[in-house]
């Protein structure tokens, strides 16, 4: 049973015996563990990102009509891995001029992170990964690499296209992260901690019926975070031919694009974390680790699968818009919500919970009510004084 | 919230409705009226909460709901300032509120909003009615007021004085809002200031309220020196009262008790009108009715005597205070009573009538009837603003006949070009009568008839004199009242303006509707309990309740048939009276009581003018400005110009010349010119040269230190 | 040697070797990239002095967004971005004579000191310094004042500079 | 565990390093990027002595965090500086912008 409880310590446990028998230092049999757990996470992860291509391909194919990959294996599962091994062989050229050393790295970082982020991914009740008290921080702070590594990737191709996609990657991760960063700190103030872990264990009730316009806020920032469409600036095929990495070829545009879907699954992971309740689902959690995980998984798929109903739903927007939209109305409408947050959180602290969770949920509700009126009553003065005052009459 | 922290924020919103109003929404006019209006119910919110929470409180008098911070520090301790709420200032907020409530909503209709802008309307003028093109048929309709958003944000300040004043617990604070509402007066008296006699009674009611004002401050400065408090929970604890009256004033014969008190009284004379300070108040008709009734009927004066309430326990410590109070009530009363017989102007008799009314409140308190003075307080203000709205709705009705004829020089106050109203505006005429009989006491179903009654009851157990002068008083109120009443409403229309008038808007009328149920139904809450057949009924709960403000709790009186008779008899005889003698009367030709004297108020203007102000003027010019500034002091001062210019010289040609300029001035000027021709050169513009330099040298001097303090 | 004195050399070395890189490379580009290595270095010194919070900031703070800066700043500055000149002004080894006369001062002064050789006393396990730092940052008895100001400060310092990079055209 | 004295000679030669730069780079963004190093080897500095000092005393923390600020708000302020005068003068070396002199 305790397998069932806790896998990766009865694991952990046998191999310390292994590794004891063969003679080993415990501080290096320690650190060995700790360097296959890693492997065997980003292993199962890699694993699970071939998947994830294989949905993505299906799922997009359902929403044009079509049936998407179906020759190779049973649905096409063995679709991937066909690609894989055409980018494998596919021949790894460098442009002239670029920047060797940079222009290697960029793939490498940006897969990188994506993989960091499950550093602090609480799987499971006794699977906590890294409980770092300022996870909420440290989200934001590999999205700075992700950043980084567009940057390299566009600068280090000697390609005014993909410089100019980098910049404007660059620029809306930038812009969104602040949004973003805000978000989360609503989670924070009901969990009164920062760790990711923490946020799960205090999630009695998902933080999504305490602030819905936060979860919806987080969305729309991640989205923008991932570079996907609507808000795919770094690519933007049609203007940019592919962005950033446009001169990338094999399996280094073979990481981007991983790392892009991986990226997508695991922020719909931690939509899932820090709104509905992680790997909490009524008890459910407690009685294996293994369960815990499919419960965590289940809800970042929903949170991945909304996150492509969006993508192939929706155009792109223009990227002036996009900052503007983020600039002059989310970043505002995040930083009103958290100083409501905040205040009804001490306003309600002593209340009975029923009021408390109505409370934030009435005040989530008006707060993008008013939002939303303030935003239309500005774009239709907007609108009138570009195309004049003439009245549409009513039809 | 808690009760002390809605105290607080009661006069609150109007002075932000103030502030708004002035600096963002001076030109909506729907907007500030919208925050004005809004800001009047939130206080009226407020206070009624708390004055409901006020009667859940056992024995409120002596806990009190009270609150304080420190406010000005003074010297070691701090000058606490803060809010009180305890009975008297309970049943004070209950009809303030109400009142300040009900007005705001009659000013929208007041000031005509909705209507067009005028034609030829200018600001700082009443507005002239504009000219509506309406199914190619041209006539005249009443005009929106230009400073529309103005008035509201005055009114605004005004209610925000009258709160402060209710609810501080310190003289200090309470003068503070009394000073506000003395700066609203005069802002509201004078805000058609493009009328010359709106300016000046704008001026003359500043000037004659400073009187008082400063005889206040005068007090509040002795009673601070020698108590060194000013709240009042403070001072009148029984050891505090018992100090003040043994220390002995600097005027022979008088307590420092009494002395004070006299003072703070004075302010209460200026403030409340009283005689000798009475000449501003009907002058201050000339503002917009709502500032009449506001100001002049049912709040400021009130506050005055409200204070003077207040420092009762402090008046009643001398004997010599009381019988100057209640003289100078009695004396009021009856003087402005008669005053009010011969005037013609509908506001005028109510201004008359107020300050007679304000009277009878002085006189109960100087004779010690304290319940009866807040009573009559408090009914007075609900059936006085009821009669100034309503005689603003008359006005407003005749100037629509005014606007229908376009005859501009009928004054549509004059009650002889009325008549016959009571078709033409039957709300107004059966509120106005309501407001009427309660001011004239008539007997059982109006306020007016319980709180006079009281008053009457009390000084015929006291004083017979005040009782004898008090009567004649309320027999001669009855008697104008229907006067009033007869010439404006009843018979037939005398001219063509009257048969046009109009009833006016509900926002108007609805607040008249509202007083006049309060006018009526507030009596009931004081029937003393020997009354025949009614006393007993419904308990006497004012006396209980406002009692328990006092330390000592004044004792209810034995019932006695005299003054129940004589108000029975003054009430009715004056209304029968007044309708019998003026029920033919045409024109002021005709009635018998236009005797110059009476008309022209006893000539106090003209003796305040030629006592008063002719020798202040002629002071100020030939003395002061003729004598002392051009004569005495220019002299001085010419003397002075030619010495200190020959003493300059001298500096300047021995002094200046030679060694400050040839010396100082261009020897420095020479060495620095000289040094840093040579020094330029070590400034390349390159900003890391100067950063090396820096650190060269702070090195050096890091150095430096390190090693001398090291060694 | 302690795991922990390996991770410290190690890190320590190669972030020291970062910042030569970022004040000698020739190629503007680089610089930057160096200085984002050097900063990630100290931002695992930071780790390793039990200092997290510190640590993830220096990274969202320094890495996402002032080297970020920089970088568009380097590539705005285009003609500069080419130059493969000589990137070090002529009296250059003056400057790097006081740089090494100032490390001198700095370890003389280390050296001269008495604290050098304290050790730090284990982190006690009730203590939250995430949470103490922000109890800090705006408990009126601590740092608020300061904390006000650095963000006045900030906000000032924003407005400015769009004020000045602002093309007027 | 480390000494005090090894986060103190880091964050000497980590400051020397960012000095050297400051002094003699020619390009006004790699001045910048001098100062960033010196900054950070205070932050440095001020971290270990929160950590070999009392602990539960976070000041050290705070000031590093009030550093953080001063930082951002210097190098936005010096980055818009260095644009603004590449738009009117086309160069960003410092030597070339002598316009302090006489």
């Amino acid at each position: 049973m305790d397998f069932l409880k806790d896998p990766l310590k009865v694991a952990a446990d046998w191999l310390l015996g292994i590794f004891a028998g063969w003679g080993m230092a415990e501080l290096w049999a320690d650190i060995l563990i700790a360097f296959l757990g890693i492997f065997v996470l980003i292993a199962l992860l890699m694993l699970l990102d071939i998947l994830l291509v294989w949905i993505e391909r299906k799922v997009v194919s359902r929403f044009q009509s079509r049936i998407g990959p179906n020759r190779l294996g049973p649905f096409g599962l063995i679709q991937p891995f066909a690609d894989i091994i055409k980018l494998l062989i596919k021949e790894d050229t460098t442009p002239e001029g670029a920047d060797r050393a940079l222009y290697n790295l960029a793939p490498i970082l940006s897969m990188m992170a994506v993989l960091i982020l499950w550093a602090v991914m609480p799987l499971a009740p006794t699977i906590l990964n890294v409980d770092l008290n300022v996870g909420v921080l440290y989200i934001i702070a590999a999205g700075a690499i992700g950043t980084l590594s567009i940057i390299m990737a566009g600068w280090s191709s000697n390609n005014k296209y993909s410089l100019i996609g980098a910049f404007r990657e660059a620029a809306v991760m930038l812009s969104f992260e602040i949004p973003m960063l805000t978000m989360m700190l609503i989670p924070t103030i009901f969990a009164g901690s920062m760790g990711v872990a923490a946020i799960t264990q205090a999630q009695d009730v998902w933080y999504f019926f305490l602030a819905p316009l936060a979860a919806v806020i987080f969305l729309v920032a991640a989205i923008a975070e991932l570079g996907r469409s609507p808000f795919d600036m770094g690519e933007a095929e049609s203007e940019l031919v592919s962005g950033y990495n446009i001169e990338y070829s094999g399996m280094k545009f073979g990481m981007f694009y991983a790392g892009e879907l991986l990226h997508a699954f695991t922020f719909g992971g931690f939509w899932a974390i820090l709104f509905f309740g992680g790997y909490r689902f009524f008890g459910l959690e407690q009685v294996s680790a293994f369960l815990a995980i499919a419960i965590l998984f289940f809800k970042a798929f929903i949170g991945y699968w909304i996150i492509m109903w969006i993508k192939y739903t929706l155009l792109r927007i223009r990227i002036d818009h996009m900052l503007a939209f983020n600039w002059k109305f989310l970043t505002p409408v995040a930083f009103t919500l958290l100083m409501t947050t905040a205040f009804m959180n001490a306003l309600l602290a002593d209340a009975p919970s029923w009021l408390y969770v109505g409370g934030m949920f009435l005040s989530n509700v008006l707060l993008a009510w008013a939002a939303l009126e303030t935003a239309r009553y500005y774009s239709r003065r907007e609108r009138e004084k570009v195309e004049g005052t003439q009245k549409v009459a009513p039809t | 919230m808690a009760t002390e922290t809605l105290i607080w924020l009661i006069p609150l919103p109007p002075a932000l409705a103030f502030f708004l109003i002035v600096l963002f929404t001076n030109r909506n006019k729907a907007l500030s009226h919208t925050i004005a209006v809004g800001a009047a119910f939130l206080s009226w919110l407020g206070s009624m909460i708390v004055f409901v929470r006020a009667l859940r409180v056992e024995s409120l008098g002596e806990n009190p709901f009270e609150s304080s911070v420190n406010w000005l520090p003074t010297g070691d301790t701090w000058f606490r300032a803060g809010v009180l709420v305890d009975p008297l200032t309970a049943v004070t907020l209950f009809f303030v509120a109400w009142t300040v409530l009900m007005i705001f909503i009659y000013s929208v209709g007041y000031h005509n909003f909705g209507q067009p802008a005028g034609d030829h309307d200018h600001k700082g003028l009443p507005p002239h009615g504009a000219t509506v093109d309406e199914h190619g048929h041209k006539h005249v309709v009443p005009s929106v007021e230009p400073l529309y958003s103005r008035f509201f944000a005055f009114i605004g300040l005004f209610a925000f004085g009258m709160f402060t004043l209710v609810v501080s617990d310190n003289l200090l604070t309470l003068f503070v809002g009394w000073e506000i509402m003395g700066l609203c007066s005069y802002l509201l008296i004078g805000f058609w200031y493009g009328k010359k006699s709106a300016r000046d009674a704008a001026v003359k009611a500043f000037m004659t309220t400073r009187i008082g004002d400063v005889f206040m401050l005068l007090g509040i400065a002795y009673l601070y020196s020698v108590t060194g408090t000013l709240s009042f929970r403070e001072i009148f604890t029984e050891t505090t009262l018992r100090t003040l009256a043994s220390i002995p004033s600097m005027v022979n014969g008088l307590s420092s008790a009494g002395l004070i008190g006299l003072l703070l009284f004075i302010g209460t004379i200026g403030k409340s009108a009283q005689f000798p300070l009475h000449v501003w108040l009907p002058d201050a008709m000339e503002g917009p009715t709502p500032v009449s009734a506001m100001i002049h009927a049912a709040t400021m004066v009130s506050g005055g005597v409200y204070t003077a309430i207040r420092m009762f326990p402090l008046l009643s410590l001398d004997s010599t205070t009381m019988s100057i109070v209640a003289f100078i009530g009695a004396f009021t009363a009856l003087f402005a009573a008669t005053i009010a017989l011969a005037q013609n102007d509908i506001k005028r008799v109510l201004a008359y009538s107020t300050i007679s009314q304000l009277g009878f409140m002085i006189a109960a308190l100087g004779i010690g009837a304290y319940v009866a003075a807040v009573f009559h307080l408090i009914t007075h203000a609900f059936f006085k603003a009821l009669l100034f709205l309503g005689s603003g709705s008359v006005i407003h009705g005749m100037e629509h006949g005014v606007l229908h004829t376009g005859k501009h020089d009928v004054d549509p106050q004059d009650m002889f070009n009325m008549g016959g109203l009571k078709n033409k505006m039957p709300i107004t005429f059966w509120t106005f009568l309501i407001g009427g009989f309660a001011l004239s006491g008539f007997p059982i179903v109006t306020a007016g008839f319980w709180s006079k009654d009281e008053i009457l009851a009390d000084a015929f157990a006291h004083n017979l004199p005040v009782f004898v002068t008090l009567a004649v008083a309320a027999f001669l109120t009855a008697f104008y009242t229907m006067r009033q009443i007869t010439l404006t409403f009843l018979g037939e229309p005398r001219t063509k303006e009257a048969a046009h008038a109009h009833e006016t808007p509900w926002t108007m009328t609805t607040p008249l509707v509202v007083l006049s149920v309060l006018a009526i139904g507030y009596g009931w809450i004081g029937i003393p309990e020997h009354f025949p057949l009614l006393g007993g009924l419904v308990p006497n709960w004012l006396h209980d309740f406002v009692g328990g403000t006092l330390a000592e709790h004044p004792e209810a009186l034995e019932f006695n048939v005299v003054p129940l008779l004589t108000s029975l008899v003054v009430a009715l005889g004056g209304l029968g009276l007044g309708y019998l003698m003026y029920r033919n009367v045409n024109s002021p030709a005709e009635d018998k009581l236009q005797l110059g004297f009476l008309k022209n108020k006893y000539y106090f203007d003209e003796i305040y003018d030629v006592v008063f102000i002719k020798p202040v003027t002629w002071f100020a010019d030939k003395v002061v400005y003729q004598i002392m500034d051009k004569g005495f002091i220019d002299g001085i001062l010419h003397l002075f110009g030619p010495g200190t210019q020959g003493i300059g010289d001298g500096i300047r040609n021995y002094f200046d010349l030679p060694v400050i300029n040839k010396f100082f001035g261009d020897g420095s000027a020479n060495a620095t010119y000289f040094s840093g021709e040579k020094l330029r050169l070590a400034q390349t513009g390159r900003i890391q040269q100067y950063l090396m330099l820096a650190l060269i040298l702070f090195l050096a001097i890091g150095a430096a230190l390190y090693f001398l303090i090291k060694v | 040697m302690t795991v922990d004195q390996v991770i410290f050399l190690a890190v320590a070395l190669l972030t020291l070797f970062a910042a030569l890189r970022v004040v000698t490379t020739g190629n503007i580009v680089h610089a930057a990239f160096w200085l984002i290595a050097a900063l990630f270095g100290v931002a695992v010194i930071f780790a390793l002095l039990n200092a997290s919070f510190l640590a993830v900031v220096q990274v969202v703070v320094y890495i996402g967004a002032i080297a970020m800066l920089f970088i568009f700043a380097v590539m705005l500055t285009r003609k500069e971005m080419r130059d493969r000149g000589p990137q070090l002004n002529p009296n250059w080894r003056f400057g790097a004579l006081l740089a090494a006369v100032a490390f001198g001062g700095l370890l003389l002064i280390v050296n001269g000191w008495s604290g050098v050789t304290k050790t730090a006393s284990a982190v006690p396990s009730d203590f939250d310094a995430v949470s103490a730092l922000g109890n800090a940052l705006v408990s009126p008895d601590a740092y608020v004042l300061p904390f006000e100001v650095a963000s006045v400060l900030l906000v000032a310092a924003l407005i400015g500079a769009v004020y000045v990079a602002f093309n007027q055209k | 565990m480390v000494p005090l004295s090894w986060y103190l000679i880091f964050s000497a030669a980590l400051f020397s390093v960012g000095l050297f730069g400051v002094l003699t780079r020619r390009n006004a963004v790699a001045i910048l990027l001098g100062v960033e190093l010196m900054l950070n080897s205070v932050n440095v500095n001020l971290a270990a002595f929160w950590r070999y000092g009392n602990v539960t005393d976070i000041a050290g923390q705070v000031f590093a965090i009030i550093v953080f600020a001063v930082a951002a708000a210097e190098v936005s302020v010096g980055l818009a500086l260095v644009i603004s005068i590449y738009r009117k003068r086309n160069t960003v070396i410092a030597d070339d912008l002598d316009m302090l002199k006489f």
